[in-house]
């Protein structure tokens, strides 16, 4: 079986709709890209500058001025394009990204995300995240359900500062997605191989409803 | 492969209905999207709302619509270069709103980038700042203008690619670049059609992200086809 | 001897200064590009979108896409570039344009313009002219000393609605030129060949302090 | 003919001082003004406070003048790329404040638009919203952000002509065009040196208007020079 990053990645890639704009975050979101379903075609924003984002070059090939939000050295696919900030963050603030993929240190029942800062610890900063999560017209969750030390990420209410209030409209972990409706906060939609409904109650603190087609093995095979 | 978004023109314009609100882009005729706005002569609609610097040039353009009743109200920094619209609002058949020309195309650029509104000190102690929210920022005086969001927008390209990758042409460039930003659906009209990846990406002016449509202009209203061009 | 335009545009000219960035109105602004003095370089700036405007096309090399913002065809001088409107407006309202030239219909002793609308007359709209005289660094305005009626331009205060409050840096008028310093108000610094100050004073509504060093026929021959 | 501007880079730098405000341009590597803030190593100056997206990348960028002790205050979106930033705001010799990405790219391009400040969804609810004028239009809640504005810009171009005209390239184009707006004084190092009209007067990403000085980058830091570029 493969880790949880691939299965979560998996899973996001099979959400992914004909034509979206989307924008992966830094680590495990960005191995989304390699999870695009046949017949699918995705264009992929990176808020540094450049939309259209390809391939990783060949060894050998990559330019200092082609590179993503976590300089990663990228190419363009035919149609893409460059930009300075203030355009990019008007693509991401004004609604025209469709999507956006980011991972998490906590989640909340209301759809709260935190996942810039943990108090006392280093400060990094929130680099694009807080645009993201505002301008995106859905925003994805995509983290592994539990932190290191077994907690549920998922939780009643975020105790880190917030990255954005009630932004979250999907959260997909190696165990479990969860969609969030107006008005009825989360549903569980699918339950992943290897978990039953009781186990995501188990390491799920936040409230949630249970779809009534949940579907059971529905990914990470 | 990003999306091919070139379609007939009767399907992109039938995306506009009466009682909407349009950006227009161009420049008393400067880059004005002619080939749509003929278009939108042909079509029963009425009780439009134009966002636009001004009216077009002498007898062509936005007052052409306005002359066939299909406007009801006019937003633009600059009217008098259409003598017909004057004559429209005189005969209480149009509404014209003066608006700044920078404020205008700042109101399409904030709308574009999810803004709510900017703070302008332009028109402080003018009529423009009647019945506007005013905010004191260090002392100094601002409007506070909210962002502008339209139901479509119609613009013209020199070039642009088949995701509506577009470059403009000299002054043609003007408010088409803000009025792509604001709409929910926006349609291009390009004189020079080119294939993903012909385009610099690098000179790109306005990115397709912000186009939902892609028509070709009529002929008579396109300059040639320049060679590798790159803008 | 010439007339009153050319009295003022070539006035207008032997002010501008080298390095500067300039916008000049539709009409008789246009015509100060014809006496930039020797020596001087400017740069020409058009709201509607280029900056480096250079002199008319040669008949028949007109380009419907080179144009400046009252539709006469421009060239663009080596250097030179186009912009959209928001860029436009970002050079001009935010200082980065040194002067602008621009008639009027009335300017007031506070510096008031009133150059857009007459009420009761046919709307035309202020254009960019607002942004114009609150943005750039020095606003001269450059007019006919008296309306058609023979009733003074510069008038102890506008009677129509303003383009911008106290804003005009510098009126210069086939009879005069005035400058306004910060708490002193405007000040006659030059009158023009075939005018004496009685006679300015005769034609000007406007209180305005008269320099200890006022030129005499300093323009207008 | 416009100005030539470019000059001397010790003249260029000779307008930073102690004590002034400064916007960098690029993000965590691309783009930065390597040759630029190399120079700023090597003048007496302190207590300066830098508006950037970041604070450069492993050991090279603006961080090199925090580990100098020049830097009183960074405003970023993001300091993870360079870990003696960590060190230095624990060893309290330097305030960092950060702020999303977007609404620092466009409080310098307000900065440099003349406008007083703009309104912006994001962070509300965060403590991005701490200590901000909070204002609700048409049932929004927004965050008043006002515009920067820097005594000195300092930035990297791909191509630049005598004026001051740039093209970027890639994705080191970023906050290079906000930054080369908000500053009363704005030196760009270019890569590549062109004479006016050698550049497309359609392919400018910033107009000379913008730029003050221009000095040739060091050789180091270039990409090469393309033939007949045009972005």
């Amino acid at each position: 079986m493969a880790d949880a990053k691939t299965i979560i990645a998996a899973r996001a890639g099979r959400d992914l709709k004909d034509g979206q704009i989307i924008n992966l975050g830094i680590g495990l979101p960005t191995l989304i890209a390699n999870f695009v379903p046949e017949g699918v075609d995705v264009v992929i924003q990176t808020e540094n500058g450049a939309i259209g984002v390809g391939p990783a070059p060949a060894p050998g090939c990559e330019d200092r001025d082609r590179a993503n939000a976590g300089n990663q050295p990228i190419t363009l696919i035919p149609g893409g394009s460059y930009f300075d900030s203030a355009t990019s963050f008007a693509m991401i603030r004004g609604g025209h990204t469709d999507a956006t993929f980011l991972g998490t240190l906590q989640v909340d029942e209301k759809g709260n995300i935190a996942n810039w800062i943990v108090p006392g610890k280093m400060l990094a900063g929130m680099g694009g995240a807080m645009d993201l999560v505002t301008g995106a017209k859905t925003v994805y969750i995509v983290s592994e359900h539990c932190a290191k030390d077994g907690s549920s990420k998922l939780m009643k209410q975020c105790t880190f500062p917030l990255t954005g209030a009630e932004e979250c409209d999907v959260i997909i972990t190696e165990r479990a997605l969860f969609r969030r409706y107006p008005g009825k906060g989360f549903v569980l939609e699918e339950v992943a191989v290897g978990y039953t409904l009781d186990d995501i109650a188990a390491c799920t603190d936040m409230a949630y409803a249970v779809a009534d087609d949940v579907k059971l093995e529905a990914f990470g095979e | 492969m990003p999306k091919n978004k070139v379609v007939p023109i009767e399907e992109a314009m039938s995306h506009v209905e009466s009682g909407m609100s349009i950006a227009v882009g161009g420049f008393i005729g400067q880059g004005d999207p002619l080939t749509l706005i003929d278009h939108l002569k042909l079509m029963d609609v009425k009780d439009l709302t134009i966002y636009e610097n001004d009216a077009g040039y002498g007898e062509r353009g936005v007052v052409e619509l306005v002359k066939q009743g299909k406007v009801k109200k006019i937003v633009a920094s600059h009217v008098g270069t259409t003598p017909a619209i004057g004559k429209a609002m005189n005969e209480g058949r149009l509404e014209v709103e003066a608006t700044p020309q920078g404020t205008l195309a700042e109101m399409m650029r904030c709308g574009g980038a999810g803004l709510g509104g900017f703070l302008t000190p332009t028109g402080i102690g003018t009529i423009a700042e009647e019945g506007k929210q005013l905010i004191t920022l260090e002392g100094r005086k601002y409007i506070l203008v909210p962002a502008l969001k339209c139901d479509i927008a119609i613009i013209r390209a020199h070039a642009g690619d088949t995701w509506g990758n577009l470059i403009f042409r000299g002054t043609s460039r003007n408010f088409n670049v803000p009025a792509a930003m604001c709409a929910d659906y926006v349609i291009a009209e390009v004189e020079n059609l080119y294939t993903l990846g012909e385009l610099d990406p690098n000179a790109i002016h306005t990115s397709g992200i912000f186009v939902d449509a892609v028509v070709r202009a009529n002929v008579e209203y396109c300059t040639i086809r320049e060679e590798k061009f790159n803008g």
